[in-house]
Order: C-alpha cells, then structure tokens, then sequence
C-alpha cells in the first residue's frame, strides 16, 4: 500500500480494469483480497526478492504484475532479480520475451526513518540498463505515470515515490488524470534566466523558488522530468542551450540523478558552451540521511537553496 | 525468604547466573523497566518529542529479559526496529537511549540512528531496519569468537516475519555448516505488521524450518520468563562450549500494536485474540511467581514507580540534551573521515 | 513386444503419457541425443567455435527426460547454466540452440545470450548463470497459470547448491502459502562447482529443507528414468489440479566436470566414487530395461547413430550461420526499441 | 579464489600476516584450509548476502573479512547487506562501529559470460555512500590495492578486478608491490594535448594509444585513479585545467563511472571553462554486454577508439 493514498485508488481502477494486473506486496488492502481474489492481489511473506522473480515470472508468461516494495531501500534487496534478470530478460532473449511490471516504493519524506530507509536511489538505475525510472514531481503526475506504468508493455519500470507529494495532493485532478507517456518533461514554467530542473520531492521547493524569483524579476526555465529512463534530453538540452545556465534540484545526493542528468547532457552538441561552467547543484550531501530532524534540514532541497543558486550564477555572468 | 532487591537501581547486563537459575527480581525489574519506557515514549511520539517511527515491545518483555539474563559481558547482540526492549534487557544507558530517539547530541548515536541503535558498551552491533537483515551480521559476530576461541556467543531477536526473508535461510546453513556460536531468537507474534501470519505461512511455528536446517530448537512461551531463559540458558551453554547454534522460537504477543508515528496507532486486534493474550501478561506472570515464592507486594510496587521516575529522568535528559550541531550529518561516513 | 521407434525423428516435447506412463523409446532417444550433444559442444569449445563456458549434463540426462516427458507444451520451464539437457529434452530447436552456444546470427537469442537461452516456442523462459535465481521466476509462471486457470504448471530445474541461496528458500515459503503449481527439481549431483556438498550442508540430501516449508517431497533415484518420471507426473497432475507444489530431488552424478572453458577441464573427482556412478549410467540404466522388455539392440544403436548425424549436422549450421550485425548489439533492450 | 591468479598470492601472505584476516567464499584452496584452518579459511553455501552480512558481523567486532565474490554480478545480490548495512554502519552509530571489510570480484573480460556475468558496475558505488571503491588498472596495482585493502581499518572495500590484467602481469612485480594509498591517481604518462582518464581494463588501451599518438607527436596526459571512491580529484582536475581536453575511457557504461567522474570534475572551479566542451568518452554502450564475440567487440575501449577520440578534441580546437 502506498505512502501517496491516491495511488492506490489508482491501482484498484486499473485492478478493475485489467484482469491480468495483479499485484503483490507484503501488506494488501483487505477490500482488494475480497473483491479480485487472493490470486490476483496476493499478500506475500517478507521476501522481496522473490516477489520481484515471481513478478518476472508472471510478466513473462502474460500478467501484468505490480509490486509495493514499500521503502525505496528495499530495492537493494532485490538488485539481482531487478538488474541481472528482469532488466536482462528482453535482451537475452533477442526480443522474445518481455517483463511488462511495475515496482512501487517511496523514497524520503520527512518522517525520520534514518539512514536506512530515507534514501532516493534512482540514480542507480540510470546506470542499469533495462529498466524505466520515474520519479514524479506531483500527485497528478504520480497517477498519471503510474497509469502509463501498469498499461506499458515494454518492460520492467521502476515508479519511485516522495511521501510528501501527498501535501499538494488536488485528489480529484489526481484521480482523473490520463496516462501520460514516458519521456515528456514538463514545463513548470517558462523563463530565460536559467534553466532549473528540479526531480520528485524537490519540484514542489524549486516552484516556489520560481515564484519567488519571478516577483523579482527573474523568471527561470522550470522543467520536471518525471521520468529519468527515458530522460526527455531534447527538452532539458533545447533549454540549457537558450537560457545558458543549469541548477539541478534534488532531494538525492548529486551523485545519483543529477550526475547523471549533467552527464547525458553535456553530450549533446553545444551545451557545455552554451554552459560555460554555469552549473549549480541544490541537493543532499554525499552521505546517508541522519534521523535527526536538525541533522537532516541540509538534505532539503528548499526554495531559499534553490534561489541562491540561481542567484549565484546569474550574477555570474 | 524474599529475594532482596539490589543495591544498585541501574540496569545493566546481568550477572551470569551462578546456578543456571534466573535472578527473578531482577527479571521483574527490567521488565518493569521495559513497559513502563515503552509506554511512555509511545506517550512522548505522540507528543511529538520522539522521532521517527516507534515499534513498541509490549507484551513481549519476557523475551528480551529472559534471553540477556543469561548472557554475559563479552556476548555480542543484534536487535531490529523494535529494540527498545533488548536494549534495555542489555542494560544499554537509558539516557543516551532516551536522548537517541529524541535525536538529541547526547543520543547513544548522536541522533543519527533514532530507534536503530548500536552500543559498543553493551556489545550491540546493530537493530536494522530491514527485516531478517541483521541475523547473517550477529553470525559475524559468532565468526570472530569461533576464530578467537574467546567462549562469547552472538544472539540476534527477530521476528517470525523474518523468516521469510531468504538471507535468514543463508544464515541458518552457514550457521550449521560452520557450527557458528549463535543463538536466533525468534519472537513469534502472530503478526507482521498489517498481515497475520497464517496468511503467510503453511503453519505459524517456524521451528519446522530450522529443523529442517537440522538446527537444534527451542519451542516456548514467550510470556513466560522463566522458559526463555531456561531455553536460553541451555542454549549459550551448548554454544559456548563450542556445540554449534541454537533456535529458540518463543510465542507471544503484542499487546498494543505494530507501530505508531505521530499519531496514537489505529490498529485493532481481535477483542477474543487480545484478551487471551491479556491475561497472559509476562509481567503478571512473573509476579504471580514471584509473589507464590514469597516476595514482598511492596517490593514489587517499588520496582514500578521506581522504574516509572528512571523513564521520567531519562525524557528529562533527552528533553534537555542539545540538538546536533548541524555539521555533524556529515561525519563518520567511516573510519578516519571527519 | 518391442516399443517401435517413432516415425519423425525430431526432438519435441513428448506428448502427455497416455496412460501415466513413460515411452522407453523415445526417453532413450532423447537422453542419447543429449549425451551426444554434450560430448560434441565439449570438443567444440576446446576447438574454440563454443564460445562462453561449457557446463555439461553427461551423467544427469535422466532428470531432464523424466522431467520433460510428464510435461504438456503449455507448461513453462526455468533452467540454469547448465541447460542444454534440459533444453533438447524440452524439444528446443537443435540446429538454433548450436548456433547460439557458437554466437551466431541463427542463435536461439541472435548470439546474445550463450548457453544462458531462452525459447517461447517451448515455453522455456530463462536459463539464468545466477544460482537459484531462476527459481521465483519459475513461481511466477506459475502465478498466471494460476490466475488464468490454465492447467499449466511450472517447472525449475536446479542443483542442490541452489538451497544455499536465500531467494529460493522464499520461493519455498510463498509457493507453499500461494499453492503454486510449480514443481522444483533439484538435481542433487554432489558438488557445487569445486566444494563438495558435505563440506557446506549438515546432510546432503535437501529434502529436509522442503519438508520444513511442508512442501510434498519425492526422493528419487536420478540415474533412473523411470522413477524420475513417476516422481514428475505425479507431481505434475497434483499442481494441474490445483493443490499446490512439488519438490523433486534426483540424486545423481556428473560424470565429466562442472566446467571447461578453452581447454578440457583438469577437474579430477575421486576413482570410486566416479566409478561407482558411472557403473550406474542413466542411460546403461535405460538401456538395460529396454533390452529386457525386448527392443531389439539394434533399434538403440540405431538411435545413437541418429542423434551423432543431428548433432553433427547442428555444428554444421551453427558453423555456416553468418556472425551477427554488429549493431544488433544495440537492440532489444526493452520492447519497443529499435 | 581470484581471476588474477596472483592476487591469491598476495592474499596468501596476508593471511600469515594478520591472524584476524578470514577468507570467506564458495569455493576455496584446499591448501589455506589446512594452513590456515577452517575457522579462517571459510567455504561457504552459496549465500552470498549472508556471507557478507556475516562478514560485515566479523569486521564489527574484530576480524577482517575478504569476501571473494567472485564475479561483480553477484554484487547485486548483495546490495542489501552492503549499501544499507556494511557501508551505513559506521555513521549509523556515529562512528562506534566500524567495518573493515573486502569485497573482491572480477568485472569483464573477454569471456563471452554474457549480458549477466560480464558487469562493471563500480559506478553505482560511487553513489552510495560509505563504500570504497577501487579498480585497479594493472596487475600491480590490484596487489599493492589488496594490500591496503585488507590492512586498512576505515570500512568496507570494493576491488573490482578486471580479468584481463593478468595479460600484463609482471608477477614478480606484483608480488612485491607494496601497499598503495586509496585516493591517489597514477600518472601513466605526462603531456598537454589533453586528460586522458583510463579505468581499470581500459587502462592498457589507453596506454597504447598514448604510446601511438606520442610517436605522432601528440603527448597526452594519462590519468588511472586505481581508486573511484576516494577520486584522486585534484590531479584529474589539475590536468585538466592544464590540457583543457577530456577523454573517459573505460570498458564500462558512460553512465557508470565516467558520469560520475565528469560530475565530479564539474564541480570544481574552472574546469568547465577549461574543457569548454571538449570531453570525449570512450565506453561500453547502455545496454547489456551481449556473448557472441562479435558484438561484445564494440564494447571494449580498444587503443583505435582512444586515439580517434584525443584526435577528435585535438582538432576541434
Ligand atoms: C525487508 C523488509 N520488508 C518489509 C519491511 C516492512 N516491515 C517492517 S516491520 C514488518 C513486519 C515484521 O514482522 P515480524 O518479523 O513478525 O516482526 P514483528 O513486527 O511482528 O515484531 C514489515 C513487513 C521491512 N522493514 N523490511
Ligand atoms: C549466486 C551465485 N554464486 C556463485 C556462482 C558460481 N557458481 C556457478 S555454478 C556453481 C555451483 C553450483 O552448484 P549446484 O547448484 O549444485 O549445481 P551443479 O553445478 O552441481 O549442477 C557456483 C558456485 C553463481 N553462478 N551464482
Ligand atoms: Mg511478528
Ligand atoms: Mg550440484
């Protein structure tokens, strides 16, 4: 069961809707069990591994399996089944077979779960091929992506979640939004000033930042990805090149995502003119997440982070 | 004759017993200790003053007590998220315990960890957050005395849940194979979290599962300190003198709920189940003994309140301890860093 | 009354014994056939046109037959790095299976893959170099048979060194909780690669493991054709009819090596044991029994002529198959892509 | 038991060194086993996450554990153990506890293993904290690496191997190496025309093509870290603002290490100005690495593609 409530009204529409979805956690909702039947919503013993084998499994041979691994840090547990197998499988075959399923889980909110299970551990899977690798940035988006997620048939994908978006949740846009496709960022808002792009939890702070700043005139590039496998380059490059300056805003240490991010971009022909060095990061620092809540304040991405660094680098140049 | 109570009123790791038998008031004592803690942090999540998520040990105090009783000193321990009761049973510091899941400077990890402590005073390596994670870590522990013949056991508390996660299986091989000194505690509780174990398992007893490992095991109440301990007992004595592992599968129960974050859980067990468990109390049990062999009602009362203003000093230590200077997130990434 | 020799000689997955039984004949065919494949890929890969590692079956081609002949075409089927046996008893495409352990374009898996294949046609879906993990994948095969009300089981093939690893004793656990139709045959051969199992299990039979989740266990002989078959249909009609899985565990011998890259393995394994389990050859075995029900002698050479010709003419395709486009490497990497 | 048959050697006579040191792994020499007893030398089930929580037990309380993992793959199997355990433990307790351990593995060579076992994925270590992480580029510095690796006491040790060393090796040299410090580069060779940074395998191509292009008259500078966590950044970044051009090379994906290192360089002053674009990589690509030699041949950094690429930056500018 997820941490963003409206995610599960989701799933049970899609329950209702394919009969092949099936779905797997180590806690289910009770009215699910009742109304698919154990085979489809099946409570599983604390054994994520298999549950993500089985899930292969299961994709493999026609379902359309969806699994709650609960906590972000749980992926850990099954890298092996998630990057050697379920990610592998449509290669190794040449194309034979594919593993259309879905794994759930949230990364950070502030709930002081230290440094075990506050972790945004996307990053990695830009770096394992085969899998997609969507983190939204609202509860819209989340619905919207998890949608496209549970009715996709090309493969293993992995929808990360930020507890907080459920603080900025409007419930009834959530529940009504249509799937949305894979690799289409979106434009928060539109400016020439910088490009900010911000990831998950940290899209909520760089709006504001963005609100803030236009009082003052300056008006940023605000671009969420929504999915980083497949990363929507054109959209991230065509702005960087216009606006010349790059703020990368995370909830996750620079080293995942936006290393990453900053890597495939500086790829594409221009950039790293057009950049110049002009390139700021706001995001965690390059060790675990502290359960103190004072210790953890510096692992937010806040508005007031977020304005400085645009700040930095316009006054840059 | 009335067993006197000791001189000293801290809990610390209890003395080997003498005669294989169990110091009763000092049982009682540290359980007492335990419910009166737990419920009041419970108290002071809801309060908002503890962090994080909190897994009271409710109802299973029996199990930590009777288990630390008869280890000593040099024995290493593995806990889980639901640690405060080991922790304590260990004789870890209340304070720095209090100050810890308050995330305060003076907490027994500077306020990095919350509920998952360690304690290198008390030979706690580490309560994970990942169930059935932290058995393979407690037999490392049980490597290092096999290597050093210095006669300590390791023991790690878990869950039944945590019997369905594979690295515990590893475990239970490597651990006869290798004839480790290690001794699982399983605390079966009927539930993990929302799911209860029958939805789960063929049958709830995991002690078929070690028996399959071929792994000496243990079946007891787990309400029933004077059981665990003597299953315990028996099973360090086999370790120690270099025997190989042991399971201990101990049933019980908890008597309020799974977990609660800021708000006081809304977990409802059926009335019948609870009850039964209710009248079961190890707390009661164990002064029922106690009081059948003699002991002063006074005594017993004593050990209460007396328990109820260490709790109270402990949250007034913590209350008052600083909050981390905001520099030290980034320190002790390991060894040698800053 | 000797079993005729069926008219088309190619390698398919048997039809449903008619009457539980096994077809003798076409068991033998099918073991020769693997026992030749096998000899001829050794001398492949030391002749460098196998590329990858070789993990050859001779010695254990009982366990795949007995297995494969109780099957259906709509069931589904795990294998491991050592899967060709198991692959030509499923009826895999010989002339394809050839061209991909040779890296060719007409490979099972276009040369990307090696031995580690996988074949919709016969509903074989992996072929994992991971110890154990293939196992919940076969569950989850299992799980759409399950919701689709198919009558389809599945089936995973693994050596006892699998029980080691912690995903396959989950699998255990949820195949049991979940009646799955899913039938797990270890081929319990005595080694794991160079570790002799006694050295790292307290018995060597696993059986105990299984019987600890409470799944229904079969111990047989896997040397012997036929009680692996029995072992397998009955299995395979109490999965069909919904009451859950089977453990298999075939006790049987590799009478070659675990492993050989480029040169011939130097692996030695001891001169009784090996003798003793080559006296009791799978196929002598079923050799024996034919010849006793009175199949003429020559009927069997006949089959050993005829899979050395298939075999032959397999290394001759995989040999002509053209390299794949290099830029082939660049594909599949999930549906969808180019 | 290693791939570099000589690391063993090294391994051998650490053994007799250190009483504390233990050897765990699926398979091991029957000859350390008498030596050393069964205590120390420890053939395991084939549980590798057990066998690195355990080894995580033994280095917390006194030991110091060589897990031979044997292929970098199995890695994956053992994320839980490593990332949210081993690597979290001595800042989870606020430094009380610490986990001096080693993780050996081989990554690729040219073995046709196959999309599962041929991996190099160091560079998902380089984003989660409290690993090191070293991949050695030439037979000695793997044995002088080991050394340190296992004397160390600050936490737990990654040392990737990448078969193919052992092609090089001088094995008298390698024997004698003494241990090297973590976080210091090697300076193959010295030059202007542009930072050539080589991992691991790509190491001896890289030097090849030095070797090539220095005939030309072309001196490039190039750069092995041997280690990836800690990153001997300051001499990559002094180079670079010295030669103003870039090449990664490395016989991995350019979304694992090379990402990671560029990010890294980024990040200190002047050296985007510096590059102004001019950064080449030399990489595997983002897909699985697939058995048939014949597409696994554009995996490799051969000595062709590294001069091509130091030409290519050469002459842009
Ligand atoms: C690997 C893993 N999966 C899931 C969880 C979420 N979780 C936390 S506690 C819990 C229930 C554990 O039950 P049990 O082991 O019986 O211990 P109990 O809580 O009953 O003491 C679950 C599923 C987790 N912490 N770790
Ligand atoms: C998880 C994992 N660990 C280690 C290995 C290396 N390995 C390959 S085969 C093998 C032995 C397996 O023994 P068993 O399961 O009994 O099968 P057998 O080879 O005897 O058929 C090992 C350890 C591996 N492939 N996967
Ligand atoms: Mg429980
Ligand atoms: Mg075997």
């Amino acid at each position: 069961m997820n941490e963003l409530a409206v995610l599960d009204l989701v799933l049970e529409q899609e329950l209702d809707r394919n009969p092949d979805l099936v779905f797997l956690a180590t806690s289910t909702p009770p009215s699910w069990r009742t109304r698919f039947g154990a085979e489809r919503v099946r409570t599983c013993p604390i054994s994520e591994p298999a549950m993500v084998g089985a899930a292969l499994g299961a994709a493999m041979t026609g379902l359309r399996p969806v699994v709650d691994l609960n906590r972000a840090s749980f992926a850990f547990l099954v890298m092996d089944q998630l990057v050697n197998h379920a990610a592998r499988i449509h290669y190794l075959s040449d194309g034979s077979y594919r593993a259309p399923m879905v794994l759930t889980s949230a990364t950070r909110g502030p709930q002081q779960l230290g440094p075990q299970n506050e972790q945004c551990p996307y990053g990695v899977f830009m770096q394992t091929p085969g899998v997609r690798v969507a983190v939204p940035g609202s509860a819209t988006d989340a619905c919207a992506l998890l949608r496209t997620a549970v009715r996709d048939e090309q493969g293993p994908v992995l929808l990360f979640i930020a507890p907080g978006l459920a603080d900025h949740c409007d419930l009834r846009a959530a529940l009504a939004a249509e799937p949305q496709p894979f690799g289409v960022a979106h434009r928060v808002r539109e400016g020439d000033a910088a490009t900010v792009v911000a990831i998950g939890s940290a899209v909520h702070a760089a709006t504001r930042a963005g609100d803030e700043l236009a009082a003052e005139g300056v008006h940023v590039e605000l671009l969420d990805p929504r999915t980083l496998v497949p990363l929507d380059l054109p959209a991230l490059a065509a702005s960087v090149l216009r606006t010349g300056r790059l703020v990368l805003v995370d909830d996750g240490p620079r080293s995942g995502a936006p290393a990453q991010i900053l890597a495939a971009l500086l790829d594409v022909p221009g950039v790293a003119l057009a950049l110049g060095g002009r390139i700021a990061h706001v995001s965690a620092p390059e060790v675990p997440v502290p359960s103190s809540p004072v210790l953890e304040a510096q692992y937010w991405a806040t508005p007031e982070r977020v304005t400085a660094a645009v700040r930095r680098l316009t006054a840059a140049a | 004759m009335a067993l006197a109570l000791p001189a000293d009123p801290a809990v610390s790791p209890m003395d080997p017993p003498q005669d294989g038998g169990l110091d009763l008031v000092a049982a009682y004592k540290a359980m007492v200790l335990i419910r009166a803690y737990e419920e009041r942090i419970l108290q002071a999540r809801t309060d908002r003053e503890v962090i994080g998520p909190v897994h009271p040990y409710i109802g299973q105090e029996a199990v930590a007590v009777g288990v630390c009783a008869a280890l000593q000193p040099r024995d290493h321990l593995v806990s889980h998220y639901r640690g405060h009761g080991h922790a304590l049973a260990r004789g870890v510091d209340l304070d720095a315990l209090t100050a810890e899941l308050f995330g305060r400077a003076d907490g027994l990890c500077g306020g990095k960890a919350a509920a998952l402590v360690s304690d290198p005073a008390t030979h706690l390596l580490l309560s994970s957050g990942i169930v059935g994670a932290g058995i393979p870590v407690a037999a490392g522990a049980a490597m290092t005395s096999q290597v050093r013949r210095d006669g300590a056991v390791a023991v790690v508390f878990f869950g039944e849940g945590a019997l369905g996660a594979g690295v515990v299986h590893e475990t239970l091989t490597l651990a006869v194979a290798q004839r480790l000194p290690l001794i699982l505690v399983c605390e079966n509780n009927g539930y993990q979290g929302a799911t209860r174990t029958e939805e789960v398992y063929p049958e709830t007893s995991v002690a078929r599962i070690a028996e399959g490992h071929r792994m000496p095991v243990h079946r007891v109440d787990g309400n029933d300190t004077l059981a665990v301990h003597a299953a315990a007992a028996a099973s360090v004595a086999v370790a120690r003198a270099g025997q190989g592992p042991a399971f201990i599968e101990a049933s019980t129960y908890l008597t309020r709920f799974h977990l609660q974050f800021d708000r006081p859980s809304g977990e409802r067990r059926p009335a019948e189940e609870l009850d039964g468990w209710l009248a079961r109390d190890p707390l009661d049990a164990l002064r029922g003994h106690l009081l059948a062999a003699g002991t002063a009602p006074d005594l017993l009362d004593a050990l209460h309140s007396e328990a109820e203003r260490r709790v109270e000093a402990a949250v007034a230590f913590a209350r008052t301890s600083p909050w981390p200077a905001p520099e030290l997130a980034l320190t002790n990434l390991w060894a040698g860093t800053p």
